[in-house]
């Protein structure tokens, strides 16, 4: 009894490929010495690639935190949000009034909006994440096109022309403005977003949004307060995209309502879930995908909704995790 | 007084009773079972003292603190820990990790150390593995802690509930029907088992079993319901003997007019 | 106009636009009662209902005309093929799916949808389409009410379907088992009833019935476009709440209710026209908040 | 003896990687009541659920009058006329009586039948005549089982399998129902397998009997023997 059982031998190329590539980087120092590369590639980057390919870089960086964000609530605490663009809005409109209507410091203006979507968090979650789960679903669509309506509505953000003169944030005497020092800067945010989003989940709260994942009535009688920690997911995921939603404001220096509608909101939630929902590589493996795909393959411009459409299907019938692999099991034999 | 006492505690579904006015003491220290055949309205009771259904009447006090209107994690904080009929572990992780959810109740790292790593946040973790991993030693299952809990055999998954009941550090341990589908062999082992969780930690066993024999063996004292009402209580040879028992088992004695 | 001829004029308007929303929120309700699903996919559904409505007049207006007998032909034909649409969804995309975890089936209806209305978009290339029919727009007094020819056969029609779906739920074995299938899917599988069948027949229905709306929606408006199911999908699935989510006179209560409180406030001066949408979802979220099972739904005090 | 009605050939059950079930052996003859007996979680819902397809078998086979019914649909084995009443009653609480009894007669085609055949349950359980407008959830415990039975009656079962008919019920109406399930058993013709914790009342009426424990049958005789055996009094009020 009890015998470790390695999983049976696959004959499927992609499983090989896979459980290839986990043997090898099973060895710490291999995988270390990966990402030391990876990163020193990407740094270095900028010098070697033309502006426009550094523009699409930078854009990725962007997707992997903002994604991250809504990884968060959707992998980790298994809440589907399809607002998310609300929360991004939230930043982004705080960090657009503030800088240009009041002249505030962009570093500034980041609080404000990180207190902006803990508000509108709290105001969206707390009543409804009591809630059967799918009903969160729906009153996020509808609090996203609240959002959308009433930025275009009101005077203060612009009515539908949106926000312009957004000051470019200063760094140490630096005014960015060329895109390299964006790319540098998404690029730094996007690796605090993994390294926070990492220890969030290899810690006691991302355990605890696990097991209520797995069953919340089991959760609550092992003493989690179910609703306080899935507000926390909720809070934490719309924080990062509210973040995101200032470092757009500034890198663009002119927002509208059409950059916040509820297809942005569809388009982040399937980085998530093509790469594989709640888990870090899984997710900037999703953002390659919706980031690169449109821009490798040109011409499928006016049909990459609908090839994402069928993508995100099939994905779900036949990899329900996700692209990203699961980590080998070990299991007992009876 | 008794560290757990329940009064007059009635539970009503629509028009249909599944509790009726029951009333019963557990004292600190103590192993008590209740007993009675299926659809007695055993594990209702156990629902309503772990918060997950509101007594439609009556009073559940915990060392003379009432639970009514507290919430299932609450109660757990205060000191109740229960285990599932059908088992609900956590499928698809470790068997460490799901002991290691017992402690959350006892831990409090939160999002600001846990993104800095701050040393307490680490102490802490390596804390809950540490007890985690003795509640595991503890029942007799370390050596499978790296084990997807849904990949152990039935027998081992029961353990794994208990160590992750014993993880939140409970006053008083509610265990429901223990030894369903568990063989002879099982069975005692399970035994030795109670007593030693009530004898080294301090910690007082309430069970919910079918299994006569067993809680005969093991509880100084029995409460016998039936239809949601208590129709013995006593020690196993009272209730052995008591014919109303023998009744709600095995069926009316005499020939009914057929 | 007099106060009381604006109320009973919105009151009109609102039953009107109301049942659109029912007609739609049944099927968002039945599908959720017995398979416990969002279909995000629903309102385009009714999307595709009002363009097969098109495609069917352009198809035979040189030859019957775009008057009432043609419409009417045109909108069973358009139910069924639709309804058909709907079981063709159901069983490749969300039937594998009856045994995932709930968040994997709600992202397939999501996958449904972009699907359905980005293909349309292709179609039709973006545009507002419009909606010709040779029907009177004369306008004609009921006492204080000012209607057309259009929107008295719109709202009987409405009213009939409601009514003949009524029928169907209530005195129908298959309507029976719909019921019986929502409220407990094992114990009908021990009645001999093929819960299979039941599921794809309740998607037929729903389509159907949504596809009907789409036209009505398209003869009221006179233009459709590909994006016109994303706004009314919303919109029924906070009727459906109203009513008591699963519950299908719920729906059609809902529904008109929904379409009474837009109609009149529109009215309040404040909210205007503008915020209509914002009026509504406002509403869907305090509603969930303080009646999260609707208006004929029972409180859910049984767990576990 | 003659071909059993049913059959079941060293059936196994797991639940992912638990044997609930593991290699079952049992005959059902024509018109025999056969009652289940052991602990909980000895498999008992289980073996019925197993037979009704509500669980597929990981292995062996169910065969039902000469059939292999293993992996059939759960409808198709109702067409058939195996009637599975399960534990706990699952009535529909939202539907009238009237609909649960109807509802009951799925799998029929002509109305006239279906009247008749409810006339035949309102004889059987005249409790049912008086309530069928009302609500099922409503009914007390004992109408919901009488309902549960009526219902697979609607059907005219040549097999009908009750699980735990008394549970949760008061003694005087256990005997009420283990005397219907006689009657029906005698009057009627229907084979019954009975799952039942209630040992010595099942025992009384019931043919046969087979113990399970943990998944395996230990025991097995006709009820009047198992009823005088002490051991069957000790697995059930401990030694």
């Amino acid at each position: 009894m009890a015998e470790i059982k390695k999983k049976a031998k696959t004959t499927n190329p992609f499983e090989i490929i896979v459980e290839a590539l986990f043997n090898f980087f099973e060895n710490k120092v291999y995988l270390y010495a990966f990402i030391a590369l990876a990163v020193g590639f990407l740094i270095i980057f900028p010098n070697v690639s033309s502006r426009f390919t550094q523009e699409i870089m930078t854009n990725l960086f962007f997707y992997v935190v903002v994604c991250l964000g809504l990884n968060i609530i959707v992998g980790y605490a298994g809440l589907l949000h399809l607002g998310y663009a609300a929360f991004f809005a939230v930043g982004a409109y705080t960090t657009g009034i503030l800088s240009s209507r009041m002249g505030m410091d962009f570093w500034l203006t980041i609080p404000f909006s990180v207190v902006a979507a803990v508000i509108a968090g709290l105001a969206i979650g707390f009543p409804t994440l009591r809630l059967r789960g799918d009903y969160l679903a729906i009153v996020t669509l509808g609090f996203g096109e609240i959002t959308r309506l009433t930025i275009r509505n009101l005077d203060i953000t612009g009515g539908a022309i949106g926000l312009i003169g957004i000051q470019r944030p200063v760094f140490f005497g630096i005014t960015l403005n060329q895109i390299s020092h964006f790319y540098y800067m998404f690029f730094i945010l996007a690796i605090i977003a993994i390294i926070v989003s990492y220890r969030l989940e290899n810690s006691r709260m991302g355990r605890a949004w696990a097991y209520i994942r797995e069953d919340e009535d089991a959760a609550a009688a092992m003493g989690i307060n179910v609703v306080t920690t899935r507000l926390y997911a909720f809070i934490i995921g719309s924080s990062f995209g509210a973040v995101g939603g200032s470092f757009f404001a500034a890198k663009m220096t002119a927002i509208s309502p059409d950059s916040f509608m509820f297809i942005h909101s569809v388009m982040f939630l399937m980085a998530v879930v093509l790469g594989g929902m709640g888990k870090i590589p899984g997710v900037v493996l999703g953002s390659m995908l919706v980031v690169l795909i449109p821009e490798v393959a040109r011409g499928i411009g006016p049909y990459r909704l609908l090839i994402f459409g069928f993508l995100l299907l099939i994905i779900m019938l036949y990899r329900p995790q996700g692209i990203w692999p699961d980590k080998p099991a070990i299991s007992a034999k009876e | 007084m008794a560290l757990l006492e329940i009064k007059d505690l009635t539970l009503r579904f629509g028009g249909l009773c599944a509790v009726n006015a029951l009333s019963l003491e557990i004292e600190e220290g103590s192993i008590r079972s209740l007993i009675g055949p299926n659809g007695a309205g055993k594990t209702c009771v156990f629902n309503c003292m772990t918060g997950f259904y509101i007594p439609s009447d009556g009073e559940i006090l915990f060392q003379g603190q009432s639970l009514r209107d507290k919430k299932p994690h609450y109660i757990t904080y205060l000191g109740l820990a229960r285990t599932f009929q059908n088992l609900r572990l956590f499928k698809g992780m470790s068997v460490l990790e799901n002991v290691m959810s017992g402690m959350h109740c006892r831990t409090n790292a939160a999002f600001l150390t846990t993104v800095l790593r701050t040393k307490g946040q680490k102490k802490e973790e390596k804390h809950i593995r540490e007890v985690a991993e003795e509640c595991l030693d503890f029942v007799g299952i370390l050596d499978k802690k790296d084990f997807i809990a849904s990949n152990l055999p039935y027998g081992d998954q029961r353990k794994v509930e208990w160590a992750r009941a014993l993880a939140t550090q409970p006053k008083i341990l509610l265990l429901d029907e223990p030894a369903a589908g568990l063989n002879k062999d099982e069975k005692s082992r399970l035994i030795e088992l109670m007593h030693r969780i009530r004898d080294e930690r301090d910690i007082t066993i309430f069970l919910i079993e079918h299994d006569m024999g067993l809680v005969m063996k093991i509880s100084e004292k029995i409460f016998v319901i039936d239809y949601g009402v208590k129709i013995a209580e006593g020690t196993a040879q009272e209730v052995r003997d008591n014919p109303k028992v023998v009744e709600a088992y095995l069926g009316k004695e005499e020939e009914e007019t057929a | 106009m007099a106060i009381h001829e604006i109320l009973i004029q919105q009151l009109f308007n609102g039953l009107l636009i109301g049942s659109f929303y029912g007609l739609v929120a049944i099927g968002y309700s039945m599908v959720y009662g017995i398979i416990k699903l969002l279909n995000f996919a629903h309102g385009d559904i009714y999307m595709l209902g009002a363009f097969s409505g098109l495609v069917f007049l352009s198809i035979a207006t040189p030859a019957i005309g775009a008057g009432w007998g043609s419409l009417i032909l045109g909108m069973l034909i358009s139910m069924l093929l639709v309804g058909l649409v709907g079981v063709f969804i159901q069983r490749v995309a969300y039937r594998p799916m009856l045994k995932a975890p709930r968040l994997s089936i709600l992202i397939t209806a999501l996958a449904v949808s972009m699907i359905l209305y980005n293909t349309v978009m292709l179609l039709s290339s973006g545009r507002f389409l419009p909606f010709r029919t040779e029907i009177s727009t004369e306008s004609f007094f009921l006492g204080p009410l000012r209607l057309t020819e259009t929107r008295v056969v719109l709202i009987v029609a409405a009213f009939a379907l409601m009514f003949i779906m009524h029928m169907f739920i209530t005195k129908t074995m298959y309507g029976k088992a719909m019921r019986a299938i929502s409220l407990d899917r094992d114990t009908c599988q021990l009645m001999g009833i093929d819960v299979y069948k039941i599921i794809a027949l309740t998607f037929f229905v729903g389509s159907a019935l949504a596809a009907a709306a789409g036209i009505m929606a398209g003869v009221y408006y006179g233009t459709i476009h590909f994006y016109m199911g994303f706004l009314i999908g919303l919109k029924a699935f906070t009727a459906a709440v109203i009513g008591g989510i699963g519950i299908i006179p719920g729906a059609m209560l809902g529904g008109l209710l929904l379409g009474l409180l837009e109609s009149f406030g529109t009215q309040i001066p404040f909210i205007g026209t503008v915020w209509k949408d914002v009026f509504s979802f406002a509403f869907l979220i305090l509603f969930l908040i303080f009646k999260p099972n609707g208006l004929l739904g029972r409180s859910e005090s049984e767990r576990m | 003896m003659s071909e059993p009605v049913l059959s079941l050939k060293d059936l196994e059950t797991r639940y992912g990687q638990i044997y609930a079930l593991r290699g079952i052996n049992m005959d059902v003859q024509e018109g025999e009541i056969v009652a289940l007996l052991g602990a909980n979680g000895a498999g008992k819902s289980t073996t019925l659920k197993t037979i009704s397809s509500l669980i597929n078998a990981s292995s062996g086979s169910v065969i039902f009058n000469g059939q292999d019914i293993t992996y059939m649909q759960p409808h198709a084995i109702v067409e058939m006329g195996v009637i599975h009443v399960p534990e706990g009653r699952m009535i529909f609480k939202e539907l009238t009586v009237k609909e649960n009894l109807e509802l009951g007669s799925f799998t029929l085609n002509d109305n006239e039948i279906r009247k008749k055949r409810m006339k035949r349950v309102f004889e059987l359980f005249p409790i049912l005549e008086e309530r069928q407008q009302q609500m099922g959830g409503l009914l007390s415990g004992g109408e919901q089982q009488m309902l549960a039975m009526g219902r697979a009656l609607m059907t005219e079962p040549k097999l009908l399998l009750l699980d735990e008919p008394s549970m949760g019920l008061a003694p005087i109406i256990v005997n009420n129902i283990m005397d219907i399930i006689k009657h029906i058993n005698r009057d009627q013709g229907t084979t019954i397998l009975l799952v039942e914790q209630n040992a010595k009342a099942a025992l009384k009426f019931a043919h046969r009997a087979y113990v399970l424990e943990t998944g395996e049958i230990v025991m097995e005789g006709s009820g009047e023997e198992m009823s005088k055996d002490e051991s069957i009094v000790k697995a059930y009020l401990g030694e």
